[in-house]
C-alpha cells in the first residue's frame, strides 16, 4: 500500500477509473502534456492518449458545457476548472444545465460528470487563485459538492463522484494537495457521498469543518474533548452526524475559510437552529473568513481563521 | 495601411427555390416526389400546429408559446436531412423540427402547457429537451460530438438557434473547440432577422451571420431559409461532411420571424408593418406549392386534404395532451437526481402531509 | 400624487434620475423600443435618446461586463437583465469584477452601477424565468442585494441604489409588478439601503420575509400578533432591526420562495442562533422552496411557500 | 456545393524591422530619433525588470510572476502610441506597458510581492488594475468606449489580452458590441503561440487571430509583434481611427513568450528548446539595436549606459518596493465598499481586538 500526497492520490482515482471505465475521460486546460497545473493529471496522457486526456481551449463555460454534452450522450466526463476563481464563468453551465438536465428530461437524460477544481487559500498565489465559493453550489438543486480533507478520502470520494450517476463538483484544497502522505490502497474502495466523517470523539463540543480547515481545528480542539466532524461532501450533507452530535454536545462551533454571509457554516447553524436547538447550551458559532475578498500574500494569513480564533470560539462556546 | 494580405476568405449564399416556385435545377437536390410531398406535409403540419398553439395560448389552454410562422421550411428542410439516430440540440422554437423527426405531438402540447413530462423524448429519438436560455446549449452539441468522436459513431450531431444567439459567450466557446477538434457537429442558425425586438443588423456589425464561422476554422454558408430544398441541401451536405470527419459546419438559415416573438410580446412596437408584409410574399410553403402545382405534384383537393389531415392531427393531439392527468405535486422531487436526498425526501413527504 | 404600479414605480425612478444626473444611462435587451419585456423601461428612449437608453446585443456577460467599464469611466450604468435566470452567465462579471474593482484598485476605480431583473415565481413562464436565486449575491462582499415589496419603496430603494457609490443588485419580483398600486410621489424621495421595514407589529412571533412573499406573510400572520419583517435589502441587511424583534418576540420564522438550502433564510437564522439564541423558545424555522428547480406552470403553485404553510410554521413555532 | 459569393475578406499583416535590423522605409512611422532612443530605453528597461523580477522571485522576496520576455516590442511600441488621457485595460502580463505608460515601478513590485496596494494607479494615468481572469476584461474596455463616445470625449481605449484569451465567451461578447456600436477601442493581442501549455494552433483552428475581426464586422490585422515599429505603427492608426470614429480594430502581434508561463510553469514539459531558440533569434530588441547601430544611434558605450541605467532604475524601485511597510490586516477592508456594513465594521474591530 503506497503512501501518497493527496495530488498522487487524486491521481491515482483517476487512472484507475480510467482504466476501468473507458466512458471515462479527463478534458480540461493544460491537463494532458503538461499534466494539469498542479500535476494532479500527470501521467495519464501517455497511459489513456489524447482521446482520452483531452487538452482544452481557455474556455471554462464551453469546457463544462461541453462536459455536459457528453455526459448526455453516455460517458463520464471529469473536468477540470484550473483554479475555483475561473469556474464562475461557467457557472451558467454548471446551474442552468449540469444541474438540470434530469430534471428537465424528467430522466430521459443525465449528467454523470465530475467538475475537479484547486480551492482554497494558503498557496500565495495571484487573485482569485484562492478562492473558496462552495456556497454557491450549495444551493444549486441536482449538483452534489464534495471536499476531501487528505489523500485517503480524496481517492474514496473521487471514485463515487466518478461513479455517481449526477453531476458532482469536488473541490480540492490546494493548501493540502502536497501536505500529508498517507496509507493510499491501490485497490479499489470507494467513500460513500453525503456520510461525514467523525475525526475525533468528544463530549462537550461539536466542531464541523472540512477540507484544510480541518487540520487547525484538529489543533485548536486539543484542550477539550470535542466531536470534530468532516464533512466531507457538503451537498447533500450528512445532517443526522451533525445532529446526533450536536443534540449529545450541546454545543456547536463552524469552521470555514469562506465569507461569512451566507457561506455554508450558515446552512450548518440554520439546520442546527431547526432541528436541534433545545439541546444548545449556547449560540452557534461560526469561524470563517471575513465578509472581504481573499486579500494576496502578505495578507491572507490574517484572513484566514487560524487555530488561535477557532480555539477562542471554543472557549468562548463551553463558558456555556 | 499597406501591407501583405495573408489570407483570403469568401462567404456563399446557397437559393434553390424561388418565391415564384422555380427552382434551379443544377442545384435542386435529389429528391423523390415522396419526399417533396412529405416536405410538404410537414410544411403544412408545422404552421397548422403554430396556429392551434396560437389559439390554445389565447383561450388559456397553454401558456406563453413562440410562433414558428415564417420558418417551417429553416426547420422542416434541416430536419429532413436528419437520421433518427443524429443529436439533436434545439433551441426552444423548434416546433418544425419536432414535427420533422416525428416527435410525438401530444408531448409538445403538454410541455408548452406547463408540464415537463413532455419533454421526455422517447427512445429512439436523440432530441434533448427545449433549451430557454439562449445559445448556452451550443456547448452540449459540441461536447456530445466529441463524444461521438471518441466512440467513433457514425451519427451527427446538430444544434438549433437563433440569429440573437450568435452574440452569446457559449456560441463562441462552442464554436471555438467544435473548430480546434474538427468535430462532426452542424450548426444551425435560422437567422429570423430579430431577437425579440432587436434587428439582425444591429445585433451584430458584421455583415452576414455565416462569416462568423471564419472565426473557428470552418466553414460558413448561408441559405434561403424559406427555400426548403436549400435548407435541405446545405444540411444533407454539411451533414455528410461532418460524419466523413470534415468537420463542422455552420449553416445561416436567412428566414424571418413573421409572428411576435412569443404571445407574451407585441412586435408592432418595434417592427414595420410593411417589413413584416414584404416577408410574408416569401412564404416557404407558398413557394412549395407554386413549385408542386407546377410539376403537376398537388392539385387544389390536394392541398385541402393535406390540410385537413392535419387539422385532424392536430386535434387528436390537443386532446390526447388534454387527458392527460396533471403532474402530482412529488413531480418535482423525481427525477432531480437519481436519488433524492435525505432533506428532499423529507421534503417531499412534508408537501404530502401538508407540513411546513 | 399619482398611484401607480410598481411597473410604473420603477419606471418613476428611472425617469428622474435619468433627468437629474446624465451619468445615469439604462442598458439591456429590449429596453428600448420595446420598452422592456415588462414595460418597465417604457418612454425612457423617447425622453431620453438611444445614446442613453441602449438596447444590447444578446449577451449578458457583455452587458454586466460593459456596464463595469462604463462605471469605471464614471458613469452609472442601471444594466437590466431580462430575468434572472438569465444573470447566470454574467456571474463571473459581478463576482469577479464588479464587486471586486475597488478593492483590486484599493479605491482608486469604483462601480456605481446597478444591475435590475425581474425575479421570482408567479407569472407562469417558461423555464429559467422564475428563478429567486438571491442567495448567491449575498454572500459576495462588494455588491449590495435589494429587493422592494411594493410601488412606494421600489422607487425609493431605487433611487438609492442608482446614487449608491458601489454596485447594487436589484431584484424585481415580478409577481408584484402590477399586483397593487400605492401612492409614489412624483418628487424626489430615498429610502437607505441597509434598513428594513417593519411592516406590522406585534409580540409573539417575527417573521421575516421580502418581496414578493410578504403579501402572503401578512394573510398568515392574521391570527397572531406578529412582528412582520420586511428586509428590503437582504445584502447588507439590516440585523439590529431582526435581532431586536427577535429577542423581543422570542420566536422566528422566516420565509422566501428560493429554495432552503443555503438560502438567504440560512444566513438569518444563522445570524440568530449565533446572537440572539438565548432569547428563543423554539426553533427557528423556515418556510421556502423545496430543495428542487422551480417547476414550470402546472407545478408552480406547489413549490411556492403558501399562506398555508406559513401559518402551520407560525401555529408550530406557538406551541413553543 | 454551388452558390454565389456574397462577401469576400483579406487579413493583412505588417512588418516594418526585420531580425537583420533593416527597416522597410515606406512603411516606418514618423518617429523622431529620440522616440526611437526612448523606445529602445523602454525594450531595455522592461528586460531589466523582468529579469530583477525573476531574480526576486527565486529569492522568495515576490511571488508567483509572468515574465514578458520576448514580448517587449508588442507592449512598449503599443503603449508608445498611447496618450496618457488614454484608457488601459491590461490583463496580467503587461509590464512592459506599464513601464512605458510610465507607471511608478516600485509600486510594480510592491504589487508582486503581494499588495494589492501596488495597483493604485496614479492620478492622471487610467491603467486598470491587472485583470487575472483570462479574456474577462475585455467588456470593461468595450464599456469604457461606449462612455468615451457618449461624453464626447477624445480618449480612445486599449485592451491589452493573449492568444488563450481569444477563445473565452467575454472576447465574443465585447468583440460583439464593440463592432455592433463601432466604439472607440483597439484589442491588442500578444499572440505568444502559448497559453501556458496549450500551443496556438490547438486554441483555435483560424489560421490567424487577426481574422477573427470578421466575426464581428471591424477590421483585423496580424502584425510582427517583436517588430516594435509595426507595433508602434498599428496601433497609432488603430487609435487614431478609434478617435476619429472609425470603429475597433483588432490588432494581433504575432510573437512569442520566450520564457516560462510564470514562475510557477515548466515550459520545457510541453515544448521544444528548438522552438524557442529559433524565436530567440527573432528577438525584438537585439532587432532594433541593429538598426541604431546601422543608423549610427547607438554605440557600444551607449548600449551598456542604457543597461546600466535600467539597472539602477530597477534597483531604486526594488529599494522602493521593500521599505514600503507591509499592510496592515486591516486593509482588506477598507475600500471593499465605500461604506463597511456593520458586520464588516464589526469584524474589523474583531480581528483588531484577536476576537473570533
Ligand atoms: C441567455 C438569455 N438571455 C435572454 C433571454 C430572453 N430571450 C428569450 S428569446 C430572446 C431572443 C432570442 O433571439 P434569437 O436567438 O434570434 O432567437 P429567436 O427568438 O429569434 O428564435 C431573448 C432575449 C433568454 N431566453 N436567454
Ligand atoms: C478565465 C481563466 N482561466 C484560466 C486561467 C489560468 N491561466 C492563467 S494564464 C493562462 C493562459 C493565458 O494564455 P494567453 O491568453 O495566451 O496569455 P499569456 O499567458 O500567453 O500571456 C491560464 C489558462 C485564468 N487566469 N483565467
Ligand atoms: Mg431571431
Ligand atoms: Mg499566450
Amino acid at each position: 500500500m503506497p503512501t501518497c500526497n493527496m495530488v498522487q492520490a487524486i491521481n491515482l482515482a483517476l487512472r484507475e477509473e480510467m482504466a476501468k471505465d473507458d466512458r471515462v475521460l479527463v478534458i480540461g486546460e493544460d491537463v494532458g502534456m503538461d499534466g494539469g497545473v498542479f500535476r494532479v493529471t500527470d501521467g495519464l496522457l501517455g497511459e489513456f492518449g489524447p482521446e482520452r486526456v483531452v487538452d482544452m481551449p481557455l474556455a471554462e463555460s464551453g469546457i463544462v458545457g461541453a462536459a455536459v454534452g457528453m455526459a448526455l450522450y453516455g460517458l463520464r466526463p471529469v473536468a477540470e476548472i484550473q483554479f475555483m476563481g475561473f469556474i464562475y464563468g461557467s457557472f451558467d453551465q454548471i446551474f442552468s444545465h449540469a444541474a438540470r438536465m434530469r430534471n428537465r428530461s424528467r430522466g430521459r437524460f443525465c449528467c454523470p460528470m465530475v467538475i475537479r477544481t484547486p480551492y482554497g487559500s494558503g498557496i500565495k498565489a495571484p487573485e482569485l487563485h484562492e478562492e473558496s465559493a462552495e456556497a454557491f453550489f450549495c444551493h444549486m438543486p441536482g449538483i452534489k459538492v464534495v471536499v476531501p480533507s487528505g489523500p485517503f478520502n480524496a481517492k474514496g470520494l473521487l471514485v463515487s463522484a466518478i461513479r455517481d450517476p449526477d453531476p458532482v463538483l469536488f473541490l480540492e484544497p490546494t493548501r493540502l494537495y502536497r501536505l500529508v502522505r498517507e496509507n493510499v490502497p491501490d485497490e479499489e474502495y470507494t467513500l460513500p457521498l453525503g456520510k461525514a466523517r467523525i475525526v475525533k470523539e468528544g463530549g462537550d463540543v461539536t466542531v464541523i469543518a472540512w477540507g484544510s480547515m480541518l487540520e487547525r481545528v484538529v489543533k485548536a480542539v486539543e484542550p477539550y474533548s470535542a466531536d470534530v466532524i468532516d464533512l466531507m461532501t457538503l451537498s447533500p450533507f450528512d445532517e443526522e452526524t451533525v445532529l446526533e452530535s450536536v443534540r449529545k454536545t450541546g454545543r456547536a462551533v463552524i469552521v470555514h475559510e469562506a465569507a461569512k454571509t451566507c457561506g455554508f457554516g450558515a446552512e450548518l447553524a440554520a439546520t442546527i437552529a431547526e432541528e436541534a436547538i433545545l439541546y444548545l447550551r449556547g449560540p452557534v458559532l461560526r469561524v470563517t473568513g471575513y465578509d472581504v475578498h481573499v486579500p494576496l500574500a502578505k495578507l491572507v494569513d490574517s484572513y484566514l481563521p487560524g487555530v488561535d480564533r477557532i480555539r477562542k470560539a471554543i472557549d468562548e462556546i463551553m463558558r456555556y | 495601411m499597406p501591407e501583405r494580405t495573408i489570407a483570403t476568405f469568401t462567404i456563399k449564399r446557397l437559393e434553390i427555390l424561388d418565391d415564384k416556385g422555380n427552382a434551379d435545377e443544377r442545384l435542386m437536390p435529389s429528391l423523390e416526389e415522396v419526399d417533396i410531398r412529405r416536405m410538404y406535409e410537414l410544411l403544412v403540419l408545422s404552421r397548422t400546429f403554430d396556429e392551434r398553439a396560437l389559439n390554445l395560448q389565447r383561450e388559456g389552454r397553454i401558456g406563453t408559446y413562440p410562433s414558428i410562422f415564417g420558418q417551417e421550411a429553416a426547420q422542416v428542410g434541416s430536419a429532413y436531412a436528419l437520421d433518427k439516430s443524429d443529436w439533436v440540440f434545439p433551441s426552444f422554437r423548434e416546433t418544425g423540427m419536432y414535427i420533422a423527426m416525428g416527435y410525438p405531438l401530444p408531448l409538445l402540447f403538454q410541455y408548452w402547457s406547463g408540464d415537463e413530462r413532455g419533454l421526455i423524448s422517447p427512445q429512439g429519438l436523440n432530441i434533448l429537451p427545449v433549451s430557454v436560455s439562449v445559445g448556452t446549449h451550443i456547448p452540449h452539441a459540441v461536447g456530445a460530438a466529441m463524444a461521438v468522436r471518441y466512440r467513433r459513431d457514425r451519427a451527427a450531431v446538430i444544434a438549433y438557434f437563433g440569429d440573437g444567439a450568435s452574440s452569446k459567450g457559449d456560441f463562441h466557446e462552442g464554436f471555438t473547440i467544435a473548430g480546434a477538434f474538427r468535430l462532426p457537429v452542424v450548426f444551425l442558425c435560422q437567422n429570423n432577422q430579430w431577437a425579440i425586438s432587436m434587428p439582425r443588423e444591429r445585433q451584430t456589425a458584421a455583415d452576414t451571420l455565416a462569416q462568423k464561422a471564419l472565426a473557428y476554422g470552418f466553414e460558413g454558408v448561408q441559405v434561403d431559409g424559406n427555400d426548403v430544398f436549400a435548407v435541405y441541401r446545405a444540411t444533407r451536405e454539411a451533414l455528410e461532411k461532418a460524419r466523413n470527419g470534415g468537420g463542422p459546419t455552420f449553416i445561416e438559415c436567412y428566414t424571418y420571424r413573421l409572428s411576435h416573438h412569443t404571445t407574451s410580446d407585441d412586435a408592432s412596437r418595434y417592427r414595420s408593418r410593411e417589413e413584416v408584409e414584404q416577408w410574408k410574399r416569401k412564404d416557404p410553403i407558398d413557394r412549395l406549392e407554386l413549385l408542386m402545382e407546377k410539376r403537376g405534384l398537388l392539385s387544389g383537393k390536394d392541398r385541402r386534404e393535406v390540410k385537413e389531415r392535419s387539422l385532424e392531427i392536430i386535434d387528436a393531439a390537443v386532446r390526447e395532451a388534454e387527458s392527460v392527468p396533471p403532474p402530482g405535486a412529488d413531480e418535482m422531487f423525481l427525477n432531480l437526481v437519481e436519488k433524492p436526498s435525505r432533506r428532499q425526501s423529507k421534503q417531499m413527504t412534508g408537501m404530502k402531509n401538508a407540513d411546513v
